[in-house]
């Protein structure tokens, strides 16, 4: 492959700095390709440039979602975003993910993410064990359709950080994790939608979302927690009222 | 620089290292089965559930769940399939509890995978099986697969020692038992040696030492690296599977060697050259249809007939289908060729054989027991199963399997076990330096190495092997290796330092390269994914054998074993008479 | 570091947020000058009277532009949270509120 | 932050200010016309039992609304959390409740 323009340079800035060290930027000239993603800018500054660069990254196409990272303020998963999407002039600029701590440079810990996942009962509770056939279950179904609408998440964070509730109010269960609790809610196969909706009627839970949509707008998988949200609030309601859901 | 003092030491009762389906199963079942009170500590090299390739399985699960299909079905197609190498009992352990593993899934873990309308689980058959056999979500199966099964071990009280890597293993003074294993808990550079009386390895292999290959970036075969050190035979290290259309798109970006999936040949899609001529018609009467191995040997005597650096690969298209119904049917990857800037639906996406899967691993039974007490092997960094090959859909199958059966045999072994086992520190200590080695060193670039043996192995360990190749591999590799030793880290910040880490992958990758090209020369003939121009045919299958690698002090010794066909010989079958060959009905 | 907030949903948010705000400051005054009814009726009357000039004509339609906005926005909402609506019925209805608010809007600018 | 019971009461009373509000807004277009004056308000509402009631509801659920809402964005925005959040909150609900019923009673009594 061929250098897009033969020698052309993309001005890159990068955030730098962990918990104990102060949060600075640096600037690496990059050079330019054609095919090219944030993800490889950043690869590229560490193997080239800076080896002390803390960044990461799995699958390299988008499947486990360990590479977000705020480009130009926006999140994105940097291995599937080609530079050209995000270039402007010349300057990229990359910062790790917004509403997690940041472990170092653009590497973020994604613990807190994880732990509301399981505090949002975002795990399957049994109603059959391995020594039983598998129940049949119609595609066409409603409830497994709603169920399906959610299920690609690959929790990468990048609703977490786009949403500007989880900034304000550190206990929000955030939208990823609130839309596996409505996935598992219309899941024919779960025993337990009574703690699901325990479990997201809480101080963090699902009320504290005001439907602002970043979630739904950035989401890479063009997956949509905002109406999963919205559903786990009429769920809630509809309880409320003394109605099973 | 480091001492054994600075060591961290931890304790626990059941380390698990990886969190693919192996590592992921195992800790599950180990808490099932361990006496209450154990504690169970799962290390990754990355984040649980985040890394590793179970992950990545796009195609599917293979299990025999009726309709025609069985258990034996499933077994004869994974030994032929494997030809005739696979160790036998595992391959029948492995189809066997495949239809435990996927009820467990879908019933207790809570994966969703697709049904037809009637509800039943839809199955679909991958090149090589002989039945509608593989259960999948979608082609993104292994994300639905991991999410679940991370779900429930992160609502678990497992230790979590995430972004650490192991380095070593650690044995007893006596050398008859494994101590525990030490780790770099790479967030803060420090070293930390956890004890343990039973340890599963499930890091899952990862051929990344060649210049195209799909595993995710985490895979660099620490684990082979790291049994081959504490001694442990290795099996079938010759055998790297090739996967015909990874995306070739320059060699300054990740994307290049992903998997462009297979289903694409299956629904027509058309492999041409540089000339614009459809070739696989001349290697294979099946076309691009054939399989994967067939596939990658045409793809790579095209290219080397060519011999253009500046179009190396060559391409598939897809438009004559029309490019609309290529979006339908295949949006997942048009979507993912086009964030990359290719059009696959309309256009020309230049492709390469790439490398995807080790069969070869640690020796063990079927319990997923190894040589030395207190370790454990399974999912892809334990050999056996597969043999030669393995068919699309066994990979996950096999991770899943054999990960709980290791913890259901740690959880039932550790009652008898007594004490933690005491290192031995000379072990300890020359694990540690070893380490350190890059921190004594001025300062350089590793990536140029990487790509230097990555080169190599392509060139003279690939898809076509010949002897004189071989040995030129071999040195090119001895070369790059010592190179290695003379680059350095800078020691000032050790904490989440990508560039050690890169270091420290390719200290594995030159080791095991070492091994996959000697096993290479031992194997005189050709089968499954083993091919060599100089010796073709596969030779006698009642006369197989298969390589048994080993470091023996400090060069590593391949011997060869003949293969028990302890269920089937050679020319026979397990099917009742008048089965047919095959139930799937022909393309 | 900015954070790219310019989609149709977010700025309905903030709007929100931001006419709630107001309200939320304007309405102590509104209690308070509603109560000289009680205390000093002249009072309110040159209150009221205020309500000739321009300026106040102009904060007053701001008001109740306030109020309308955050009503219709605050019922979007719950029919977002609570209606089982599909995407072309969000569709019919934001036309319909938007319909409703040019007719109310044009309304007010006549009454006053 | 919002949990179940804090979020029906502020959704509810938002469900009942909504039509308050609209006849409200309506009674003012209407009233406006030709100018406002302190006796024709009172004129309408002093002494019905009607408007006593309508606009003591709308005080009532616009004190629990607001306060809820204002509590949402001090969290969010101000940082404000745990005692000092809530005696604003209620703070700010009774002052407004206060302000309100006087304002009712001045018109209505
Ligand atoms: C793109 C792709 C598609 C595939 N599609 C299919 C398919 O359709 N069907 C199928 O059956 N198979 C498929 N496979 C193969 C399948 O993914 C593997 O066979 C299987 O998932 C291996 O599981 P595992 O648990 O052994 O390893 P992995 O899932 O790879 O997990 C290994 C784990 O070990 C960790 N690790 C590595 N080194 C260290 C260390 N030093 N210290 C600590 N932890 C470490 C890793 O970070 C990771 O967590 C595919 C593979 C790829 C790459
Ligand atoms: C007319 C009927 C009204 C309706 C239907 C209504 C509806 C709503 C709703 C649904 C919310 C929740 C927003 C969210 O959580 O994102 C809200 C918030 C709010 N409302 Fe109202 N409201 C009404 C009147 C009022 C009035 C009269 C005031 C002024 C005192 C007011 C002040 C607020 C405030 C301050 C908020 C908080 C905004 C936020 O959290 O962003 N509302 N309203
Ligand atoms: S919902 Fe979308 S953005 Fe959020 S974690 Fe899942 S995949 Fe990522
Ligand atoms: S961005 Fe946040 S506020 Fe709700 S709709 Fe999405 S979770
Ligand atoms: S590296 Fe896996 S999603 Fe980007």
């Amino acid at each position: 492959m061929h250098v897009a323009e033969h020698g052309s340079v993309m001005n890159v800035t990068v955030q730098r700095g962990s918990a104990d060290t102060p949060t600075r930027t640096e600037t690496f000239d990059v050079p330019a390709y054609d095919n090219q993603t944030v993800l490889d800018v950043v690869s590229w500054i560490q193997q080239n440039a800076d080896p002390t660069l803390t960044y990461r990254f799995a699958c390299r196409v988008g499947m486990c979602g360990s590479c977000a990272m705020m480009v130009n303020g926006v999140p994105r998963w940097t291995c599937r975003t080609h530079v050209s999407k995000v270039l402007d002039g010349n300057k990229i600029n990359i910062a790790p993910l917004r509403n997690l701590p940041v472990i170092k440079d653009l590497a973020a810990d994604m613990d807190p993410f994880f732990d509301k996942w399981v505090a949002a009962e975002g795990k399957h509770h049994p109603t059959r064990t391995r020594e039983e056939e598998i129940a049949p279950v119609d595609p066409q179904a409603e409830e497994r359709q709603a169920a399906s609408a959610g299920i690609e998440c690959i929790n990468c964070s990048i609703c977490y950080s786009a949403c500007d509730t989880v900034t304000g109010n550190p206990d929000y269960l955030g939208p990823a994790a609130l839309q596996r609790a409505w996935t598992l809610y219309n899941d024919a196969k779960d025993a337990d939608r009574d703690a699901i909706l325990d479990a997201v009627s809480g101080k963090g839970g699902c009320h504290n979302c005001h439907s602002m949509g970043s979630c739904t707008a950035y989401c890479p998988n063009e997956l949509d927690p905002l109406s999963a949200i919205a559903g786990l609030k009429r769920a809630t309601t509809r309880r409320f009222f003394g109605r099973r859901g | 620089m480091f001492s054994t003092c600075d060591i961290d030491r931890h304790d626990t009762d059941i380390l698990i290292l990886g969190t693919g389906g192996a590592g992921m199963f195992a800790a599950l079942h180990a808490m099932q089965t361990a006496p209450e009170g154990t504690k169970v500590t799962i290390a990754v090299k990355g984040l649980i559930g985040k890394c590793g390739c179970t992950r990545m399985v796009q195609g599917g699960y293979n299990v025999a769940l009726g309709n025609g299909d069985s258990v034996e079905r499933h077994f004869m197609d994974t030994i032929e399939g494997g030809k005739w190498l696979p160790d036998q009992d595992m391959a029948w352990r492995l189809c066997e509890q495949a239809v435990v593993r996927i009820r467990e899934l879908e019933n207790e873990i809570g994966c969703f995978f697709d049904r037809n309308a009637d509800g039943s689980l839809h199955q679909k058959a991958f090149a090589g099986q002989t039945a509608d056999r593989t259960v999948h979500k979608g082609d993104l199966t292994g994300i639905e697969i991991i999410n679940r099964l991370m779900e429930q071990v992160l609502s678990r009280p497992v230790e979590k020692l995430q972004e650490h890597r192991a380095i070593g293993l650690i044995p007893t003074k006596d050398g008859s038992a494994l101590a525990g294993v030490l780790m770099i808990d790479m967030r803060t550079g420090k070293f930390r040696f956890v004890r343990a009386k039973t340890v599963l390895m499930a890091t899952g292999g990862g051929p990344t030492m060649y210049k195209y290959h799909t595993p995710s970036g985490d895979k660099t075969m620490d684990g082979l690296a790291m049994a081959l050190r504490a001694g442990l035979p290795l099996r079938d290290m010759e055998m790297v599977q090739f996967h015909p259309t990874g995306l070739l798109a320059g060699d300054h970006t990740r994307m290049t060697g992903t998997v462009l999936e297979e289903g694409l040949r299956g629904a027509g899609g058309q492999l041409v050259n540089h000339a614009g001529q459809r070739f696989m018609f001349d290697y294979d009467a099946k076309g691009e249809r054939a399989t994967r191995d067939v596939v990658s040997r045409g793809i790579y005597a095209e290219m080397r007939k060519n011999n253009n650096p500046d179009q190396e690969g060559v391409f598939i298209s897809m438009a004559h289908l029309g490019p609309e119904n290529v979006v339908k049917k295949f949006k997942g990857m048009v979507k993912r060729c086009a964030d990359c800037g290719f059009d696959l639906a309309g256009g020309l996406v230049e492709v390469v054989p790439t490398a995807h899967y080790f069969m070869g691993g640690v020796v063990v039974d079927v319990d997923t027991r190894t040589a030395m007490e207190g370790l454990y092997v399974a999912g892809e960094d334990a050999g056996g199963a597969h043999g030669s090959n393995r068919l699309g859909g066994n990979g996950v199958a096999n991770s899943t399997v054999y990960g709980g059966i290791a913890g259901d045999v740690m959880g039932a072994d550790i009652r008898g076990m007594g004490a933690l086992r005491d290192p031995d520190e000379t072990v300890l200590e020359a694990e540690l330096t070893r380490a350190c080695h890059p921190l004594t060193r001025d300062p350089a670039l590793v990536l140029p190495l990487r790509k230097q043996l990555q080169e190599a192995m392509w060139d003279d360990v690939g898809v076509m092997r010949t002897e004189a190749g071989l040995n030129h591999g071999l040195k090119r590799i001895a070369e790059i290796s010592e190179e290695l030793m003379e680059v350095g880290v800078a020691a000032d910040s050790l904490a989440f330092n990508l560039t050690w880490h890169d270091w420290l992958n390719m200290r594995s990758l030159c080791d095991i390269s070492e091994v996959i090209t000697k096993a290479a020369l031992a194997r005189n003939n050709s089968r499954g994914a083993h091919y060599r121009e100089d010796f073709p045919e596969p030779g006698a299958m009642i006369d197989s054998y298969f390589t048994v690698a080993q470091q023996k002090g400090d060069t590593v010794e391949v011997t060869r074993e003949d293969v028990k066909f302890t269920i089937v010989k050679p020319g026979e079958t397990i099917l009742p008479d008048g089965e047919p060959d095959t139930l799937v009905a022909a393309q | 570091m900015k954070v790219a907030r310019a989609h149709p949903l977010w700025l309905a948010y903030i709007l929100h947020r931001v006419s709630g705000i107001a309200l939320a400051l304007f309405l102590p005054l509104h209690f308070w000058v509603l109560s000289l009814a009680l205390t000093d009726a002249a009072r309110l009357d040159s209150f009221l009277t205020l309500t000739e000039m321009p300026l106040v004509k102009l904060a007053e339609f701001g008001l109740v532009f306030l109020l309308a906005v955050h009503l219709f926005g605050g019922l979007r909402l719950l029919a977002m949270e609570w209606l089982p609506w599909t995407a072309p019925q969000k569709t019919w209805a934001a036309a319909a509120v938007a319909g409703s608010l040019f007719v109310s809007g044009t309304f007010f600018l006549q009454a006053i | 932050m919002l949990d179940m019971r804090l979020y029906m009461a502020q959704r509810l009373s938002a469900l009942v200010m909504a039509p308050f509000v609209i006849v409200h807004i309506g009674v003012m277009i209407y009233a406006i016309q030709g100018g406002l004056t302190a006796a024709e308000i009172l004129g309408r509402t002093q002494g019905s039992l009607f408007w006593f009631l309508f606009y003591g509801i709308f005080v009532v659920a616009v004190s629990i609304h607001a306060a809820i809402g204002l509590r949402v964005i001090l969290f969010e925005w101000a940082g404000l959390k745990g005692v000092a959040l809530s005696v604003i909150s209620w703070g700010i609900g009774l002052v407004l409740f206060a302000m309100g019923a006087n304002a009712v009673w001045a018109v209505t009594a």
